[in-house]
């Protein structure tokens, strides 16, 4: 397949965010600030790459040769539990300023719905290896374009006058579907 | 005993700007292109501004009412502007209830819920108009003839929906090109379209107006247009078979209404001048790519508001140049 | 038993053992150790976050609960004593109780004691106007009544009282976390002691002019002539800067002072005999 | 009664979705027709309480450090148990919920009752809390998906309500499950003060 | 109750069961329902097949083609009625949708004409491209109608590309992906039509 | 081409309208005070008590430090009262009143008004005798004029701006000046120039002043070291950081002073002091003040002693007008509303401006509509919708780092928001507290 649609496909006009609904919470949690939200796109990036390799190797190589196709789900989230908490301590040890800008946000990425849903993506979408890094990597983008943007975003509206009833959640919502609607500008882009 | 004095922190004296008369101006703008609007389309034209208009102020009175419990500032004229700018940029034959819904989606989700005039990130006409195309595709993309252009039909195709359809079959340029109305007629609004966007002149004087009662400044319009130019420009030098030309792309559709009017809505722009072109040129690339290889024929209004998105990072990073230099 | 089983069990628990021995490890080698009573506490906490505790929030409070091994220094304004309790419950330590505390403004300079000397047309906050007036009656130590305070109550516990010119407390809802202290530029703002049935004795005046300026600014203004220091048994009023001044730790509520106040500027509140009534909402008059 | 209590505080007052804002993946992405909404409420109730119910049970013999670990394989067991069921009994719901249904086993409710309610208590309340959280997570979904149904679709289970032709189709797309969403939480808060 | 402690052995201990046991009613689960998924799995095929297809009592000598190397193939299943072949179920497909993959059963009578077609599988816009389903099923409107007829005696492609189906109202590409993937069914067909002579020694 | 400065400025319009009226010496009021602290930095020390005889130019407070300046009787008679006095904030400020007395000056002031010309007084010298007359700048700041001239060790100032740019509306004080005492300002130039050891001398006037412009460029003639600069009339024109980088295209940088790119910038009516105090012996005890207005009967340029209450002006003007609304001390655009009329003329007062009722209340506010034009006119590149918004949410961190203390108070902001937006005084409560918060971090 083309990586050029991959590509294109994933950072704007299928984005993980906006249109395919992975990894709300933290789009919702730690879009508040751009810094905090950058740092949280870098550390996904991170995991999200490392995640679909591991996974994708698992289920060539152990799971589809023992015909265990249905043990997806678990030994994918086995595995990114503890890829997590691997990455925190390689990232403690090896660059430790690294993990200051990253590793506060390695434990909120376990229960990160995009993590794991790209990773059944690629083996759903029958990706080769090296199709599924650039795959993780662009949904990564994808990821991190919609999170600093909204990022942006919300730090203007803590500036603003925004009704009491819609304050937080509600109004960031909205902005999100507003997005969500020019994001859609982007179909048959690919 | 002596006068009671006032007193107040200085500076004593305002400039006789005022919000009101920003808005004034623009509306005072538009008028050219709204009268050939009518004069081309007929009644249909007036009819939909007017519900739009109406519809826009309505809700903003209602919702500032009676949901925000605030004083209803419909009087700033910023509503106004966004119901025309609503009607502007859908067909003439639009059914009521779709430009009632559009409104309501102007002003009551992309402004209201965000506080109000000043506060919304997004351009409200044009949540309002991306929402009505999602939504009522049909509608939205069945043009009524011009009556100027000489078609005699109900219906016909705007050239960018032409191009498209065209690309899409795989024919090449050279073979519809005879189906795409000159440059002339482009200009002067010989062509099917929305039913603001048609006369590119018009919308250019009623821009000069603005620039001349610095409403807005020259770098938003002159960003986008040139943007848009010198990429679509680059295009047709590699292949004028399958890419358009830039006269084309600066004269049809959205594009002279989009950078003058739309992009140009100081809430949801960026503060400084180079903010500002960055900003345009980032409109006129995407709106450009959008046209040449996305679904939708036009994408103009798609970039505005993405750049919207954009504008507070813009603002973010993007400072004046402070006298004695930073640090 | 089918193979597939079999093979489900073996890969599942190859998965799960191998996880096992990496987190042990990870647990060996990084062991960061918080306090699980720091969540505790955090838990017995109100979680307003207001600050009223001298720290950035409630979780800081806890972190520094946790570190303390006296709680004197320590209080919740907005649990109070009971909070306190539980916290100390929790840690083992000894609550120290506070009285409970009220904040009050220290100004009676409502639109009808006060006339007006000039109109103030800037920005309405009192920061902006202090910063640049003194204020748009004679007394500059008076409130300015642009309402900093209330907007700076988290609680909802200050009421502007449409235009009478000084906010009024709510005694029920105030938590006496001291924003207001802060938010105001008069320094207008006590935190006092609460007292049964929200009872007070307090001199609502901060004029430090001299009795004939402070009188001609404000009817009600403490002109520092001292007669309710000397009338006093429990040396709660003290007078400095032609100021009286009633330490709520050592009034009594004997209210000898009030009857001897030459201006009125001593005020009774919540006694039931001659309970004053809260001034009627009235527009106060700028122009002459 | 408490557990009338912990069974009542998910609808409205402690409503994973409009008040908890947790599990928001499904929420906006299978809410474009009511029967979804219901289907994936339903799904992860079951898998809730189920695993509420182990975790109560087995909660004190699993080490703290191990706890995270054992927990998702409680969880995932149950997820793929679903997974199962579903493509065998109901494969057309399981086609729409598409990748949502294994992603239950990372919406944050189900590890956070896991963690916050069922390993500090008994297996019967844990058992009432998960069906409660649960089927106050349906409520929601199903409320939303109603919603998005009826002002994109015209229709409301599938049975229609008026013409398709006035139906406003962005309800049903990526950005009306945002805005829907955005505006029934602001009504929900409202209404949990009055 | 007290807690394990975090000791190494209780851990790997724990663990091990806690997957054991999960591992082991999976398995069991699994094959409970497997059965039941390849039955559900085949059920819709033969729904569908049932669908497009006039009366028929049996299925069989199914058969794969590749259409071009590589890329999928078409299946095909020759339907019989006492002994006669009646019709044949073909699944196909495009890749042209708006939203690019589209599955089709389409449904070919004895006489060569369209009997019915099902879309299997699609990820076109609900409300515009979605409506393929029944739009080119409405008989009642026959300018947009593909049922009765076949690429040999209509020109299969919408009336905007000069063809003779009317498309989607507003969704044009997914319109005409559909008219693609039913072209490739009636060409495969007609590339692999099974005499009906030869059929009956099958 | 008409030099000026960039980015920024306003015009607002300019209704001189005092121009042309010639300085009248206003009639000594029957009693003055004085404040102590007239200046920037520490208040003077009283140096007489209740009682006591003064004459006119005797010193009577003295400098009370580094930063800090003499204070002499304007007035002969006897000193009532070393008291609180009204201030124009309302903010009470110690000063001395004294009951006038006739008129006996000092000695050795010399009265007449024959131009002196040369002088052959090294730099010190020519320093400690604008140090001992009290001289601050003129110009609005009151920056003690002797501390300018010492530059900081290591700097070195080359060039020297007379700022003659009276770029706020209606004030004429600085420009009837430079027309009654061209010479007096040239002699002033070329002493401060001698003081600094400058070559290099602009006298900066912006183009609405022809007469002056044209005057003042014959009377420097002879001097070929000192030019006379015209400039675009444009706000604030006459701000030293604009007005260097008008003349010089030199930028002050951020939190710098002038020195900093060795200029050194004072008023014309700062160099008529010098002028005064050097040949004349006279300390600076009066000045000119315009009174004006657009209902004010007779607008006037009046020669003030300092001390003199303002409703003395405002009689001698023709009283105050029935449709008073507002009384301002300075120009419209930094000028200080004062509440009552009964303060004092001090060295920086060089105007009171009344202006009419309907004129004196501010429009309503309402919300930013984020136009930018703030941005465009701030003449210090500031963003002053995002540092009122930041203040007023008391994010001290934001308006701190957007450069608040750069502002220099002209107000182009607050003058030409569409939505009548307070930006400045929200901006001057941000410099206020991001001021007390560095302060707190230096100790
Ligand atoms: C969000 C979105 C979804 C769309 N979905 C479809 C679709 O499913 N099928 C389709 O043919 N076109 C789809 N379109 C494309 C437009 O409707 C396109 O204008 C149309 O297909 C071609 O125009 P026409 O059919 O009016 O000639 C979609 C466009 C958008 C923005
Ligand atoms: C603390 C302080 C120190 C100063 N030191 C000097 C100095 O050494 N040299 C100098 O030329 N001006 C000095 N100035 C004066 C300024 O350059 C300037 O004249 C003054 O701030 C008023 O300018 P303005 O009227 O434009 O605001 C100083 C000012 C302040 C506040
Ligand atoms: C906005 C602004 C406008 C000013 N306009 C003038 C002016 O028109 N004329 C003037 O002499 N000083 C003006 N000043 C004061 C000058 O910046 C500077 O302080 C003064 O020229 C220094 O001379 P001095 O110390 O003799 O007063 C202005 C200051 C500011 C901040
Ligand atoms: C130059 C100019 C352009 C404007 N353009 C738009 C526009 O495109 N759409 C709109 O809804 N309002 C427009 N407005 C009105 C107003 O700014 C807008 O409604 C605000 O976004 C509401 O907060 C415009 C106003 C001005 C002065
Ligand atoms: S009134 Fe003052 S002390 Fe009391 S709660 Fe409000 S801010 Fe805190
Ligand atoms: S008490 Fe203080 S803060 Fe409150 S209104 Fe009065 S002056 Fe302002
Ligand atoms: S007052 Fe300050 S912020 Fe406003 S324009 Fe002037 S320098 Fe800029
Ligand atoms: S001038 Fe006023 S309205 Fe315009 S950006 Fe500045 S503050 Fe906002
Ligand atoms: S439910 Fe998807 S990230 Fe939480």
């Amino acid at each position: 397949m083309n990586y050029f649609i991959i590509i294109l496909s994933a950072i704007l006009v299928n984005n993980i965010v906006l249109m395919q609904f992975l990894g709300i919470c933290p789009f919702l949690g730690v879009s508040k600030k751009i810094s905090t939200a950058a740092g949280m796109a870098g550390a996904v990036a991170f995991v999200m790459t490392l995640a679909t390799i591991v996974t994708y190797l698992i289920q060539e190589f152990i799971l589809n040769p023992l015909n265990l196709a249905y043990l997806q789900t678990i030994t994918f989230i086995l595995i990114i539990a503890a890829l997590v908490q691997l990455v925190e301590i390689i990232l403690k040890k090896v660059s430790p300023a690294l993990y200051q800008a990253l590793g506060i946000f390695l434990p909120l990425i376990t229960t990160n719905c995009a993590i794991l849903g790209v990773a059944l993506l690629t083996i759903q979408k029958e990706f080769n290896l090296m199709e599924g890094v650039v795959f993780a990597i662009s949904n990564a983008i994808g990821f991190g374009l919609a999170l600093v943007l909204f990022a942006g975003i919300r730090e203007q509206l803590d500036l603003m006058d925004v009704p009491k009833g819609l304050k937080g959640t509600p109004i960031a919502l909205i902005t999100a579907g507003i997005l969500a609607m020019a994001f859609m500008g982007f179909s048959g882009l690919v | 005993m002596s006068k009671i004095l006032t007193v107040s922190p200085s500076p004593h004296v305002h400039s006789d700007e005022s919000v009101n008369k920003i808005m004034y101006r623009v509306v005072l703008a538009m008028m050219p292109a709204l009268a050939w609007s009518v004069f081309v389309f007929g009644f249909d034209a007036l009819r939909v501004t007017l519900t739009a208009v109406a519809a826009c102020i309505v809700f903003e009175y209602l919702i500032q009412k009676f949901l925000m419990k605030v004083t209803p500032s419909v009087t700033d004229g910023s509503a106004i502007i966004t119901g025309i700018l609503l009607a502007f940029n859908v067909p003439a034959n639009i059914p009521w209830w779709i430009i009632i819904i559009g409104a309501l989606v102007s002003i009551g989700i992309a402004k209201l819920s965000f506080g109000g005039l000043g506060n919304n990130i997004f351009n409200p006409a044009l949540v309002g108009r991306v929402f009505l195309l999602i939504s009522f595709p049909v509608h939205m993309t069945s043009w009524p003839v011009n009556i100027q252009s000489g078609v005699d039909a109900v219906t016909s195709a705007t050239p960018l929906g032409l191009i498209k359809e065209s690309i899409k079959n795989g024919q090449v340029l050279s073979d519809v090109l005879g189906d795409v109305p000159g440059t002339m007629d482009m200009l002067l609004g010989n062509i099917g379209g929305s039913l603001g966007e048609v006369s590119a002149l018009l919308l250019i004087v009623g821009g000069i107006y603005m620039l001349f009662r610095k409403v807005i400044t020259w770098h938003i319009p002159v960003a986008v247009l040139g943007s848009m130019a010198i990429f679509s420009g680059i295009l047709w030098l590699v292949n004028p078979e399958i890419f358009m030309n830039p006269v084309f792309h600066l004269l049809t559709g959205g594009a002279m209404l989009g950078a003058i009017f739309m992009a140009t809505d100081m809430v949801t722009s960026p503060m400084t001048p180079k903010g500002q072109i960055i900003y345009g040129v980032g409109i006129g690339i995407i709106t450009i790519s959008i046209r040449t290889w996305g679904a939708y024929p036009e994408g103009i209004s798609f970039a505005i508001l993405l750049m919207n998105a954009v504008t507070p990072l813009i603002n973010t990073y993007i400072k004046p140049k402070r006298f004695g230099g930073t640090k | 038993m089918s193979v597939t089983i079999l093979y489900t069990v073996i890969t599942l628990c190859v998965i799960g053992i191998a996880a096992a021995v990496i987190l042990y490890f990870v647990a060996q080698k990084f062991k960061v150790y918080e306090d699980p009573r720091i969540d505790e506490v955090e838990e017995a906490l109100p979680g307003a976050n207001c600050g009223g505790c001298g720290f950035a929030g409630c979780r800081a409070f806890a972190e520094a609960c946790v570190k303390q091994t006296n709680l004197s220094d320590l209080n919740c304004p907005v649990g109070g004593n009971d909070t306190m309790g539980n916290v100390a419950g929790i840690l083992g330590l000894e609550a120290v109780k506070t009285d409970p505390r009220v904040a009050y403004i220290r100004c009676n300079g409502t639109c009808d004691n006060r006339p007006k000397t000039n109109t103030y047309d800037g920005a309405a906050t009192c920061a902006i106007a202090s910063s640049l007036y003194s204020g748009d009656t004679d007394c500059q130590f008076g409130c300015l009544g642009y309402g900093d305070c209330v907007d700076a109550c988290d609680f909802d516990a200050i009421d502007l009282r449409a235009n009478l010119g000084v906010p009024l407390i709510l005694d029920d809802k105030c938590v006496a976390c001291g924003a207001c202290v802060d938010a105001c530029p008069k320094n207008l703002i006590e935190l006092r002691k609460k007292f049964p049935k929200d009872r007070k004795i307090v001199v609502a005046c901060r004029n430090e002019d001299k009795g004939g300026v402070a009188r001609k600014a404000c009817n009600v203004a403490c002109i520092g002539c001292g007669k309710c220091e000397k009338e006093c048994k429990f040396d709660a009023i003290t007078i400095e800067n032609n100021l009286a001044f009633i330490d709520s730790d050592k009034c009594k509520l004997c209210r000898k002072c009030v009857s001897v106040c030459p201006t009125n500027s001593i005020v009774e509140l919540n006694f039931p005999p001659r309970k004053i009534k809260t001034e009627e909402k009235e527009e106060c008059q700028t122009e002459n | 009664m408490n557990n009338l209590k912990n069974f009542t505080k998910g609808f409205i007052k402690e409503n994973p979705v409009f008040i908890l804002l947790l599990g928001m993946c499904p929420t906006l992405g299978v809410t474009s027709s009511a029967i979804n909404g219901l289907g994936m409420g339903l799904a992860t109730t079951f898998v809730l309480t189920m695993s509420n119910l182990v975790v109560s049970l087995v909660k004190s013999k699993i080490p703290d450090k191990v706890r995270i670990p054992a927990f998702i394989v409680i969880i995932a067991t149950f997820v793929t148990i679903v997974q199962l069921v579903m493509q065998a009994y109901v494969p057309a719901l399981y086609k729409s919920l598409g990748l949502f249904i294994p992603l239950i086993v990372v919406n944050c409710i189900v590890l956070g009752r896991a963690e916050a309610f069922a390993s500090k208590n008994t297996v019967f309340s844990s058992m009432i809390d998960g069906l409660g959280m649960g089927l106050g997570f349906s409520f929601a979904l199903t409320l939303l998906g109603s919603i998005r149904e009826i002002l994109g679709s015209g229709k409301i289970f599938d049975i229609p309500i008026y013409s398709e032709d006035y139906v406003t189709l962005l309800f049903v797309l990526p950005p009306g499950a945002f805005i829907v969403l955005g505006y029934l939480i602001s009504v929900i808060k409202k209404i949990n003060k009055a | 109750m007290a807690k394990l402690e975090s000791t190494f052995k209780n851990m790997v201990v724990v663990l091990f069961l806690v997957t054991l046991i999960a591992g082991g009613s999976l398995g069991y689960v699994n094959d409970l329902t497997k059965d039941a998924i390849e039955a559900a799995k085949l059920e819709a095929k033969m729904k569908a097949i049932k669908k497009v297809l006039p009366e028929y009592d049996e299925i069989k000598g199914e058969f794969k083609v590749a259409t071009t190397p590589g890329d999928d193939s078409l299946e095909f299943y020759p339907a019989y009625k006492n002994g006669n072949l009646v019709g044949m179920a073909i699944k196909t497909y495009t890749k042209k949708g708006f939203s690019g993959y589209i599955s089709v059963m389409a449904g070919i009578d004895a006489e060569g004409n369209f009997s019915g077609y099902e879309v299997l599988e699609h990820a076109e816009t609900p409300g515009l491209g979605s409506k393929m389903g029944i739009w080119f099923n409405n008989q009642e409107k026959p300018k947009q109608c593909v049922i009765g007829k076949n690429p040999g005696n209509t020109k299969f492609q919408v009336s905007k590309d000069g063809g003779e189906i009317d498309a989607i109202t507003a969704s044009t590409i997914s319109s005409r992906a559909f008219l693609d993937a039913m072209v490739r069914a009636y060409e495969g067909y007609k590339e692999n039509k099974i005499e009906p002579a030869t059929a009956q020694v099958n | 081409m008409l030099k000026t400065f960039k980015p920024g400025g306003v015009h607002p319009p300019e209704n001189k309208i005092s121009a042309g009226k010639s300085i009248e010496v206003l009639a000594i009021p029957k009693t003055v005070s004085i404040p102590v602290s007239q200046h920037i930095g520490a208040p003077a020390v009283a140096l007489v008590n209740r009682g006591d005889e003064v004459k006119v130019g005797q010193v009577i407070a003295k400098s009370g430090g580094f930063v800090s300046a003499n204070i002499h009787s304007s007035v002969s008679g006897k000193v009532k009262k070393i008291d609180i006095i009204p201030d124009s904030s309302g903010y009470p400020k110690s000063g001395i009143v004294i009951d006038v007395e006739g008129d006996e000056w000092l000695e050795k002031i010399d009265r007449s008004e024959e131009l002196v010309k040369d002088f052959d007084l090294d730099s010190k010298e020519i320093v400690d005798k604008i140090m001992e007359a009290g001289i601050v700048g003129l110009g609005g700041a009151t920056f003690p004029t002797h501390v300018k001239l010492v530059p900081p060790k290591g700097m070195k100032a080359e060039i020297l701006i007379i700022n003659g740019v009276e770029c706020e509306p209606y004030l004429t004080s600085d420009h009837r000046l430079m027309l009654e005492k061209a010479n007096e300002i040239v002699v002033g130039t070329r002493l401060l120039m001698k003081a600094m050891g400058i070559e290099k001398g602009y006298i900066g006037i912006e183009n609405n002043k022809p007469d002056a412009i044209s005057l003042l460029t014959e009377k420097t003639k002879e001097y070929p070291n000192i030019k006379v600069v015209s400039l675009k009339v444009k706000y604030p024109q006459g701000g030293e950081k604009q007005l260097i980088k008008a003349i010089t295209g030199r930028e002050v940088p951020s939190g710098g002073l002038p020195i900093a790119v060795g200029t050194v910038v004072s008023n014309v009516g700062t160099a008529f002091a010098v002028y005064e105090a050097v040949q004349k012996n006279k300390p600076l005890f009066e000045r000119i003040v315009t009174v004006t207005g657009k209902s004010v009967e007779k607008p006037s340029n009046f020669k003030v002693r300092i001390g003199t209450a303002v409703s003395e002006l405002i009689e001698a003007a023709g009283g105050t007008p029935e449709d008073t609304g507002k009384i301002i001390s300075g120009g419209p655009m930094m000028g200080k509303a004062i509440a009552k009329t009964d303060v004092s003329v001090t060295k920086g007062t060089s105007g009171i401006l009344i202006i009419k009722d309907e004129e004196s209340k501010r429009r309503e506010t309402i919300a930013c509509i984020r136009c930018s034009k703030c941005v465009s006119v701030c003449p210090m590149g500031l963003e002053p919708y995002l540092l009122m918004t930041v203040s007023q949410k008391q994010m001290w961190d934001a308006v701190e780092a957007n450069k608040v203390m750069d502002c220099i108070e002209c107000g182009s902001c607050s003058y030409t928001c569409p939505s009548n937006r307070p930006l400045l005084d929200y901006i001057r409560l941000g410099k206020g507290k991001v001021g007390q918060i560095m302060r707190a971090r230096k100790n």
